[in-house]
């Protein structure tokens, strides 16, 4: 709250969105992401943490309430331009592979938004070199191991070079010195906002410096990511045990 | 029914490929008017769908197992027979340049045969076969069963009469064979079309078209009593020597089937039956399907709500 | 070998049999000359013999069952033609490297709103037919076997679960392809150089020429 | 080795295993699994974990060496045996579910062993139940949040009521308070072995005795998992440091 001025990167206001036929998975959601920050959003299974984040980049549109992105309210109009900012990793790997190698998966981002190809091939060798995929660079997704995929999937979004990124449990399937270096990557980014969905309290803790809890259609909970894992109780209560 | 290369005269061929290669460019026109920008990802999903699911091998009758051929089925879940043609258009294409199945030069007529014809004959049968059957949207499958089954051996139809034009094969041997062996395939499809369209109106019925209003009372008999002679006059004009000898020596393995389980870059997929039926088959299964068939339009009939 | 890209290798492969498609029937000579540019065209390719010969041996059956009714020498003369075809056609298909198709498909001279269908069709079409294979593995280590009515059963229900899986699938890669910018055209680039050209007219030209050729009376 | 007489559970001899065209992913792996064994595979993304456990029943066949599996050699006559007494819960839960409905999906198993639909439906309302997915018994898997989606994948695994159970990767995407479920509904199947492929150390901690580890295309450690978990050189070398 030091610099009112600032718009910030993201801000959500008392989102409603339900699936069809079903009561809303979201009941009220506001939050506000200013520049700089690295935040978690928790909660449990099925909690609605993909389907918040997919309201994010306006793959489902929410029923009330609404999203700026940088400032801009997100509508059919304001769609492409949003995304242009926005790098989105999906918590299922093999949404975000559909080119037939990996290279030109990686490649894709970058060559829709103009870059030569040449260019766009040397910094998506660059990336899969980053994650040791340089020599499945020719192979298609499905050959390539759970862990390989997401790392690819994580090369294909980070090409795009966004300024904001919203990684959907980017964590699932990497082992542990992938979690630590991927870690060290996102540290190293030049990125405005990184927004992460996760379960894996240990690795949040190590990544963001804010905490924000899912349960019951709206965030409970908005704290120092430090704080809150030395918070048992609380933890306990959102019945998200910590030594899990 | 795939064409291979070679057994088509160049008038036939181009003729044919004109005409499907203009049926395209209004495809084209149609589907981008109502698909918009989504047009392309739904149709090429729908396109490798067909593709797809043409590989699960189904049990059918008496030992026989079928697989889809699918513009029946594509034309209902596109909702357009247009964006249907395309897709069964882009299937063809791929099929001759990729497994080597069909050929190039032929290329126009399969699609002009299966994409078209096929198509379109089950497109307008479809509306009015639902009406005739009381309209309701649980009637869809069954319509879209017989109308798929019908539009291949309408194909197959066109398809004799391509090789006869073409000096290849006598009208005399290739209409009898073709429209045996395909009324077989159209039992097949037929069944399959209704049976993924009966698990969608259960599952998602959203996806698919609504209610139809029910035909006027008087044309309910004339309509049936058409269709009913057109099926038994096919059965007629292919039994006994077609069916028998065709089925003897094909043993129902169908073409499509052959072409996949080839070593073409693709054998590593593997793509087998669900099960290793033998494909061999007794022609009392057959004719005990086709009895069947006629049986389920029959029943429809006296089931349908007596007036809507 | 000469290096040839996968587009012009397809164009070539594509001219070569459209020639022999409209040859005459019972011009042996010419179909002869155009045996031995299918030879040629294997040799170079090095496409592998033995799947070649399965492959031809498994479509001669097909091609007789509709070609003998009709006399040997007529019979004859259309299933050569037709292997001739086959085997140019294979040739390319076994020497394409893996997951080629969106490369090979890019050769074919389609408009472009074709074109993109076709595209993306070559695209899911190897996502589906993994996840077709993996639907069936799953149900075979869950002991998929009884009655054929259960099968049927199974089947018919694999098949639309299927579709509406590649439907939500289908959307989901077509978010993610929004989201990396796609506007309704894939980045493709298949400009084909001067020289690549100047074969290809060469081929055409000679195809036209066997083609028309065959039509003379040369005896 | 006390009991020298008892037919190991799994037994896997000089198996060497690779995908074609490439130097082999497994390269002799070797190792024997005792009745009551709860034991765990660990090792780096692309190691080969889910390799080894997909040649265990029969998916991939070894190019050299064998698998038993109660005595008898697994071989293209005795797979369906095999695999009527194995439950494998592949790695991406997607590829487990393929009915319209995730409750169809968890009879599919006992109706195939010719359970009357009436039994096979309590008995998969009963595990939907253990796994809270009752609720959603009729919907299709692709309407699922993640985690449920996996759960809905084990619930079908374990309605085959398998004598040998192979997990991999079973934690993925689970939040903490379903881990820790998740340990507990193991811990009381009357199940012979239970084989997990996993990078999270800490519940493999909690739920398994012995912990393999693959690197290099060989099982190089084999130990307690509680012994390895302390030894941090040992882990260090494999490159799984146990902090992350
Ligand atoms: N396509 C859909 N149709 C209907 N309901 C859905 C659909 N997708 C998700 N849901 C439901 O909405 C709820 C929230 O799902 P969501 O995927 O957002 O959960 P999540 O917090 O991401 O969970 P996880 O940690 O398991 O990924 C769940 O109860 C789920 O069953
Ligand atoms: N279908 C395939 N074709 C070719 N190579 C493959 C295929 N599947 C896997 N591989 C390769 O084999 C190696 C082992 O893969 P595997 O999936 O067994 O790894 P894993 O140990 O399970 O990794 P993860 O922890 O990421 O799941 C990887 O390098 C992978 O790239
Ligand atoms: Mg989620
Ligand atoms: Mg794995």
């Amino acid at each position: 709250m030091t610099n009112l001025k600032v718009t910030p990167t993201i801000e959500v206001q008392d989102l409603v969105f339900g699936y069809p036929q079903q009561k809303p998975v979201l009941q009220g959601i506001s939050f506000t992401l200013q520049p700089g920050e690295r935040v978690a959003l928790l909660g449990l299974t099925g909690a609605g943490k993909s389907t918040l984040l997919e309201n994010l980049i306006g793959l489902k549109m929410p029923q009330s309430g609404e999203v700026r992105v940088q400032g801009t309210k997100l509508e059919q109009a304001t769609l492409s331009q949003a995304r242009r900012q926005i790098g989105f990793c999906f918590q299922d790997a093999n949404d975000q592979l559909f080119m037939p190698t990996i290279l030109e998966d990686v490649m894709f981002g970058p060559r829709n938004y103009g870059m030569p190809a040449e260019v766009a091939r040397d910094r998506a060798l660059a990336l899969l070199d980053e994650f040791r995929l340089v020599e499945f660079a020719n192979r298609s997704a499905h050959e390539l191991s759970g862990g390989q995929r997401r790392l690819a999937a994580l090369a294909a979004i980070l090409a795009l070079e966004p300024a904001i990124l919203i990684l959907d449990e980017p964590t699932n399937g990497l082992d542990p010195s992938w979690r630590r270096h991927l870690a060290k990557v996102l540290s190293q980014l030049p990125i405005e906002v990184i927004l992460i969905a996760s379960h894996d309290l240990n690795w949040i803790g190590k990544t963001t410096q804010r905490a924000l809890i899912l349960a019951d259609g709206q965030i409970r909970v908005d704290e120092q990511t430090q704080e809150l894992l030395k918070d048992r109780s609380t933890l306990e209560h959102y019945n998200l045990p910590p030594d899990w | 029914m795939h064409i291979p290369d070679g057994f088509l005269s160049p008038p036939v061929a181009i003729a044919t490929g004109i005409a499907s290669a203009a049926v395209i460019a209004v495809a084209l026109n149609r589907t981008r008017a109502s698909l918009g920008l989504r047009q392309a990802p739904v149709m090429g999903l729908t396109t490798a769908f067909v593709f797809a699911a043409q590989m699960i091998n189904f049990p059918v009758a008496g030992g026989t197992s079928g697989h889809l051929l699918g513009g029946a089925l594509a034309s209902v879940v596109l909702g357009s027979p247009w964006a249907a043609t395309l897709a069964m258009s882009t299937v063809f294409i791929i099929q001759s340049v990729l497994f080597a199945d069909g050929g190039i030069t032929a290329l126009g007529a399969n699609i002009f045969n299966m994409g078209l014809v096929g198509i379109w004959v089950g497109w307008w049968l479809l509306q009015p076969l639902q009406r005739l059957l009381g309209g309701s949207r649980n009637r869809l499958p069954l319509a879209a069963g017989i109308a798929a089954a019908l539009s291949v051996v309408a194909a197959s139809i066109c398809c004799a009469i391509e090789l006869a034009i073409s000096g290849t094969v006598p009208l005399n041997i290739a209409l009898p064979a073709m429209v045996g062996i395909h009324i077989l395939i159209g039992i097949g499809e037929g069944l399959i079309t209704g049976g993924v369209l009966s698990y969608l109106v259960k599952v998602r019925p959203d996806l698919l078209p609504g209610e139809q209003p029910q035909l006027q009372k008087w044309l309910v008999p004339v309509v049936g009593v058409l269709l009913i002679s057109g099926v038994l006059s096919l059965f007629a004009s292919s039994w006994p020597d077609g069916l028998d000898s065709v089925a003897e020596k094909y043993g129902f393995k169908d073409k499509e089937a052959v072409a996949i389980q080839n070593p073409t870059p693709f054998a590593d997929y593997g793509v087998k039956g669900l099960e290793e039926q033998p494909i061999g088959t007794s022609i009392a299964g057959v004719l005990g399907s086709a009895v069947c068939f006629g049986a389920a339009f029959g029943i429809a009939q006296l089931v349908k709500p007596k007036d809507a | 070998m000469l290096k040839l890209s996968i587009p012009f290798r397809l164009r070539l492969s594509l001219t070569i049999v459209i020639g022999i498609g409209f040859m005459k029937t019972g011009a042996w000579l010419w179909l002869g000359i155009y045996g031995a540019i299918a030879l040629f065209w294997s040799l170079w390719l090095r496409a592998p013999l033995r799947t070649l010969l399965q492959l031809l041996g498994a479509e001669l059956i097909f091609l007789s069952l509709l070609a003998l009714p009709q006399g040997w020498e007529r019979a004859s003369f259309l299933l050569l033609r037709s292997l001739i075809c086959l085997l140019i056609m294979n040739s390319f298909l076994l020497t394409l490297p893996p997951h080629s198709f969106g490369i090979a498909l890019k050769g074919l001279p389609l408009p472009a709103g074709l074109q993109e269908i076709v595209l993306l069709a070559g695209q899911y079409l190897e996502i589906l037919l993994a996840e077709v294979t993996r639907m069936k593995r799953s149900a075979q280590l869950r002991g998929l076997s009884g009655t054929v009515g259960w099968l049927r059963y199974a089947s018919a229900s694999m098949i639309g679960a299927l579709y509406l899986r590649s439907l939500d699938r289908a959307e989901r890669v077509h978010a993610a392809m929004m989201i990396r910018g796609y506007k309704g055209s894939l980045p493709t680039d298949s400009k084909s150089t001067p020289k690549e050209r100047l074969w290809l007219t060469v081929t055409i030209l000679t195809a036209a020429g066997l083609t028309i050729a065959s039509y003379g009376n040369w005896a």
